[in-house]
């Protein structure tokens, strides 16, 4: 019984939101900016709970002396003091600054920076995994476009910009949207079956 | 003192014990002889083993069942004890002897009922029958102990005639351990069949009478084997092998550890090192100085809108990308939003990413300073706002409900409760902007903000424009908005390409000048080693592939 | 550069080194760095939560707003509260309630999303391509327009057919239309193996971009450190 | 309402009616083959060997927004999520799930104990875990998973960006199958030449029919192939117009 109590939430609340899309009725518009409204404070709630997940799991592993145990005490000390500094500060004040700009950038832009080498280790081995045409043609195009992007310091290979323009605006266009078409009806299934109780990622 | 071994579950108890005291088990096979036994029916030793040796567990009553007398009741039992024979063990209604009257002699002899007797006359000619050895009648014996105790019931007289039968040796613990339980050896007719002795009803003592059911219908008990099996070295190895192997199979098999160093590991170094350094040395030596590109009609559009712009317009700047993609993002905007900040243009930031705010901070403090624009001033920054899509939604709809606060919790818009910052003077709507302008790094979030968008900039007389400043990768799937008729969105500068053109146009912008010439010459340097890797590594596997496996694919 | 600057730059050089050294692979110097890492976004993310929404669209509403609107907002706090049972296994089951509230809105935004942000803007765009009247405003040759519009077009139609999963239950006789859908799948790989390379560019070049960056960081950091030994450079 | 926002709500009400239509109808009828997708057919082994050999399953549902258009994808995750645990949740080794976003951990959290409950087997809390808050922060939680929990085969079915380019890597690294699907184009440019067995595009959804999810997801697919030549006519049919100058 409660498990049909909560498929009749979803599909109520669902039905309302997906009706303000098409109906400019101005109850159904009200209703549904509510209800996002809603929806926008508990996604910040679940963040909360996320970070507590979080939290415990890396506490248990420190605490029940589990293999890389140390690196879980690291991640929970350097959360608290952020949760301090940023908390007590503010986001823009100049120790919260300090923090963003001397660790989370660098790092992140360091994790960025290694896809240099991941990416072209992929791309060479790629045809060894996958000999068909569509490596070919993967490959072919990327080491084209990379050609044809950065300056060639003096050669000048005659239409390579006006083909990379091409490639860009057809059959990378077509492409594109040809994937998100059936992207897009792939979304519509799902969420579909989500509104008509046939999935319920809920009431685990 | 010896010990006997349980033969049903194999635990040791004391040699005097019959039953086992873990299991009740009898430990001395049931033995029984009708000479000294009184019981009112004679049971013939030939009995199938399957019925004689009742199962240990065989409650008394099924006892009682097969032999038609009922079987004593303790109180009886006591009474023979107290009183010797005061009334016998089937206290027969009719005659009452007290004790005192009985002559010695005949306390002494064993109390026979007159079935008994009877009995005793049919036992004897059925062994003639069964062509037994004849018995000499049992002599009188010396009335032993065991008389003088209370009578067991029906399982414990069968212990202590096997006891009086075979007094038995002190028999090692481990040959009694091995010593298979007694089987009645049957007797097998000369048709190969084994010959029965009807029990009951009419034909009762007669032997190779035909049974009313066939052989298979008859219940019968599957004979219990002794536990214990004879078992040779060789046998034992493989029985614990295969404990073994039923052991481990719920034990987590640890997955194979990776090899310490492989071929992959190799290429992953070489590819590193010749690309890192390559490009270590361009930046080190700064040779690589390369003409800027030229500007693409996207980028034109751009520059075109923001120099139209009024003194003191009011843009709205969205800051939404991963720090991890803020070098490229930085680069790419750097000359754009310089030109903006040249024209004294009013600044709203905001963000759909939690991150955004602070990036936007960063990049005005990092890559902005020489305008020298100040928060709350010059420019405001509304926070992020939360619920992707859906939050974009409600913030083209209603702005100053959805952040109606600065990212310091300052009240930022106009109303009557206060005047609001500046750079908001006169905003209510998203159309009262002169300029939106996104940087953004996805795709995804890139189509979301011109599908949230839209409908605001097709409202009548509305001279709000919409650009992009977007990474690299971002650029198949946003084109098409570009060249759409009309326009969706009005001017694109994409990736650090873009942004290089815009530095070129404005004359301006020190980021994209400095990654430019390092930027060509790493993505032609990475072009090469996927090129000319992939091609050595697919002829390295292509020629170190089996000849047969090469015929199916030249097939 | 002050004392905390240099700190500061100090420890972005550092981190920098650790994160480039899982290159050689993973090890405990690169752990360390990302835990840390791990830590400060999530202390960032949380304030950023707590600030932006909590704090304006639910705390103040509740304190301080009209009747109206602490009714408003006492659903969501209440909604909120269950949506918290969720931390512990055992009260977990009393969260049930705003997740499937999450849950509907959620489904409710995928197919409105993709039905009026996706599916008919592109199948909008893709007939658009061939409204000619137009092109002479942008005075772009009529030809080479109606040639690239009509590749876009069976680009995309090939992309799309590619997708298509039902197959005829007999297999070993294909009908005419499963060849003719298998010769079109084929087109439309092809064109995804364009997009998909092309888009495996520009991130790569996203990257590339994201390298120089910290390889500029790192010269320019030691560069004065070396500089009294190369007097001459 | 205009005219498009009119033709939207007919189309998810006719899509809604093929759907339901072609689940009762599959009730009658024999079911309709599917082409094979090597990506499935490998992840059936995965599960197969996680059960016999005790290889565990790792499997990230990504960070997309729950109340976004990712939350599709997320859905699809989930029902994977769904599906494999009841068959491997009894294995030496139970799956794994991480994700990116505050609410789709709570949701894989559920999806984990409803399928413990389902076969009886008992809910271990840390085995749903969030592993960061933002995009890069959550891949760099997620490779300590990858390498330290004996690990078999990693699926990677949500919303990723590029950065999945280091989650494929740390798989092939640890020496186990990496199998990818996402929504995002740049997730899925970079999985295509990472991952072992990459899902492009529409066949991420396809992940419900192809596990044997039940009778409504394969009737989904049905209608998805029915609608996909239904816009393919109309994009014909509208471009023919177009060019004629009649629309």
């Amino acid at each position: 019984m409660k498990a049909t109590f909560y498929v009749a939430i979803a599909m109520a609340i669902g039905l309302i939101v997906l009706l303000g899309y098409f109906l400019h009725l101005d109850l159904l518009a009200n209703l549904r900016v509510v209800l996002l409204e809603w929806a926008v404070i508990l996604s910040a709630v679940a963040l909360l709970v996320g970070t507590a997940n979080l939290f415990y799991v890396h506490w248990r592993k420190f605490t029940t002396t589990q293999p890389n145990g140390f690196y879980s005490a690291v991640l929970i000390i350097s959360f608290v003091i952020t949760l301090g500094v940023v908390g007590w500060f503010g986001p823009t004040h100049a120790y919260s600054m300090w923090i963003f700009n001397n660790i989370q950038v660098p790092i992140e832009g360091s994790l960025m920076a290694l896809l240099t080498v991941l990416l072209a280790f992929a791309g060479v081995g790629l045809f060894r995994r996958k000999p068909n045409l569509m490596s070919i043609i993967f490959i072919g195009t990327a080491v084209l476009i990379l050609f044809a992007t950065g300056p060639l310091f003096g050669i000048n290979l005659p239409g390579i910009s006006e083909l990379r323009a091409w490639i860009a605006q057809v059959p990378a266009v077509a492409g594109a949207r040809g994937i998100l078409l059936g992207v897009a009806l792939g979304t519509i299934a799902t969420g579909l079956r989500v509104l008509m109780g046939a999935d319920r990622p809920y009431g685990g | 003192m010896g010990e006997i071994f349980c033969p049903m579950c194999g635990k040791s108890n004391p040699a005097e014990s019959e039953v086992c005291q873990f299991c009740q088990a009898r430990l001395v096979p049931l033995v029984f002889s009708p000479a000294e036994s009184e019981p009112p029916e004679a049971i013939p030793e030939e009995m199938p083993s399957s019925i004689d040796a009742a199962p240990t567990g065989e409650s008394d009553w099924l006892l009682g069942l097969r032999s038609d007398e009922p079987i004593p009741s303790e109180e009886s039992l006591a009474d023979v004890e107290a009183g010797g024979l005061e009334d016998g063990n089937l206290p027969s209604d009719e005659t009452h002897i007290s004790a005192d009257d009985v002559p010695d002699w005949l306390a002494r002899l064993p109390e026979e009922s007159p079935q008994e007797a009877e009995a005793e006359t049919l036992s004897d000619w059925l062994k003639e029958e069964t062509g037994e050895t004849e018995q000499p009648p049992s002599k009188p014996v010396e009335v032993t102990d065991w008389l003088n105790h209370p009578l067991p019931d029906e399982g414990q007289v069968e212990s202590a005639e096997s006891k009086s039968e075979l007094a038995p040796g002190e028999f090692p613990s481990w040959l009694e351990a091995i010593r298979p339980v007694k089987d009645e050896p049957q007797t097998v007719s000369a048709r190969g069949t084994p010959e029965r002795i009807e029990s009951a009803g009419p034909l009762a003592g007669l032997s190779g009478v035909l049974p009313a059911e066939p052989d298979h219908v008859r219940p019968r008990k599957s004979p219990t084997y002794p536990l214990e099996l004879r078992v040779s070295a060789n046998q034992r190895i493989h029985a614990d092998l295969l404990q073994g192997l039923i052991e481990s199979e719920g034990r987590a098999q640890p997955l194979p550890q990776r090899r310490g160093i492989s071929s992959q590991h190799v290429l992953r170094w070489t590819i590193a090192c010749v690309l890192w350094g390559a490009l270590l040395w361009s930046v080190i030596t700064g040779k690589q100085e390369a003409p800027l590109p030229a500007y693409t009609e996207e980028t034109a559009e751009v520059n075109r809108l923001i120099s139209q712009l009024p003194g003191e317009a009011r843009v709205l700047l969205a800051f939404d990308y991963e720090p991890g993609l803020s070098a490229e993002m930085d680069a790419a905007a750097t000359a754009v939003v310089d030109h903006l900040m040249l024209r004294g243009a009013y600044l709203t930031l905001v963000s759909t990413s939690p991150t955004g705010p602070i990036l936007a901070e960063r990049f005005i403090m990092k890559t902005q300073s020489s305008h020298h624009y100040t928060s709350g001033v010059n420019y405001v920054n509304l926070g992020y706002i939360p619920g992707g899509a859906m939050g974009l939604l409600s913030f083209v709809e209603n702005p100053q409900r959805t952040l109606p606060y600065t990212l310091d919790t300052v009240a930022a818009w106009e109303s009557e409760a206060h005047a609001g910052l500046p750079a908001l003077q006169g905003v209510q709507h998203l159309n009262d902007f002169e300029l939106l302008m996104v940087i953004v790094d996805d795709p995804d979030l890139a189509r979301a903000w011109v599908e949230q968008v839209q409908p605001q900039l097709n409202e009548p007389d509305t001279l709000t424009s919409l650009v992009m400043v977007t990474s690299a990768q971002v650029e198949p799937v946003m084109r098409p908005y570009f060249e759409a008729n009309p326009r969706q969105v009005h001017g694109f500068v994409f990736g650090l390409r873009g942004g290089a053109a815009y530095a070129q146009l404005t004359g301006r912008g020190e980021l994209p000048r400095v990654y430019w010439g390092p930027y060509g010459f790493g993505l032609v340097v990475a072009a090469l080693l996927i090129l000319i890797g992939g091609l050595v590594l697919s002829s390295v596997s292509l020629l170190a592939r089996p000849p047969q496996v090469k015929g199916e694919a030249n097939q | 550069m002050s004392i905390v600057d240099l700190v500061g730059a100090i420890l972005g050089f550092i981190f920098t080194l650790l994160v480039f050294s899982y290159i050689i692979g993973d090890n405990p110097l690169f752990r360390l760095a990302i835990h840390i890492f791990i830590g400060v976004a999530a202390g960032f993310a949380t304030i950023m939560a707590v600030n932006n929404v909590l704090v304006p669209r639910l705390l103040i509403p509740l304190l301080d707003g009209s009747r109206a609107e602490r009714i408003l907002a006492l659903v969501p706090m209440v909604l909120g509260w269950l949506l918290l049972t969720k931390i512990s296994p055992r009260l977990s089951p009393l969260g049930n309630l705003p997740v499937a509230f999450l849950v509907g809105v959620g489904a409710a935004a995928a197919v409105g999303g993709a039905v009026t942000g996706t599916l008919f803007p592109q199948a909008y765009a893709s007939i658009n391509l061939f409204d000619l009247q137009s092109a002479g405003a942008i005075d772009t040759s009529l030809g080479l327009k109606l040639v690239n519009g009509v590749i876009i077009l069976i680009g995309t139609i090939a992309t799309l057919a590619y997708f298509h999963f039902g197959v005829s239950s007999r297999a070993q006789q294909p009908s005419q239309v499963q060849v003719w859908l298998e010769g079109l799948g084929q087109v439309g790989q092809a064109f995804i193996a364009i997009t998909l390379g092309f888009i495996f560019a520009g991130i790569y070049s996203a990257a590339m971009v994201a390298l120089i960056e910290r390889l500029y960081f790192l010269v320019n950091f030691v560069k004065p450190l070396l500089l009294p030994l190369f007097p001459s450079s | 309402m205009n005219q498009l926002e009119l033709i939207g709500l007919v189309f998810v009400i006719v899509f809604f009616g093929l759907m339901l239509t072609l689940a009762i109808l599959s009730r009658t009828r024999p079911v309709r083959q599917f082409r094979e997708i090597q990506a499935f057919t490998r992840l059936r082994h995965a599960v197969g060997l996680a059960v016999e050999a005790g290889n565990r399953l790792h499997l990230s549902i990504g960070r997309g927004n729950l109340i976004g258009p990712q939350s599709a994808v997320a859905f699809v995750g989930l029902t994977v999520l769904d599906r494999i645990a009841r068959s491997t949740m009894v294995s030496d080794r139970p799956p794994v799930v991480t994700s990116g976003e505050g609410a789709i951990s709570v949701l894989s959290q559920d999806s984990l104990r409803g399928a413990s409950r389902a076969i009886g087997a008992e809910f271990d809390p840390l085995r749903g875990r969030l592993t960061g808050l933002t995009p890069f922060s959550y891949v760099a939680g997620t490779l300590p998973v990858i390498y330290d929990e004996d690990v078999g085969a990693n699926l990677f079915i949500g919303s990723f960006g590029s950065e999945l380019a280091l989650m494929n890597e740390a798989g092939e690294r640890a020496g186990s199958l990496t199998l990818a699907g996402t929504d995002n184009l740049s997730g899925q440019a970079v999985l295509y030449a990472t991952a072992e067995e990459p899902l492009i595009g529409e066949e991420t959804y396809a992940s419900g029919a192809y596990l044997g999810a039940g009778a409504m997801h394969i009737a989904s697919l049905r209608a998805q192939d029915i609608s996909r030549w239904v816009i393919i006519s109309l994009i014909l049919l509208g471009a023919l117009l177009k060019l004629i100058g009649v629309l």
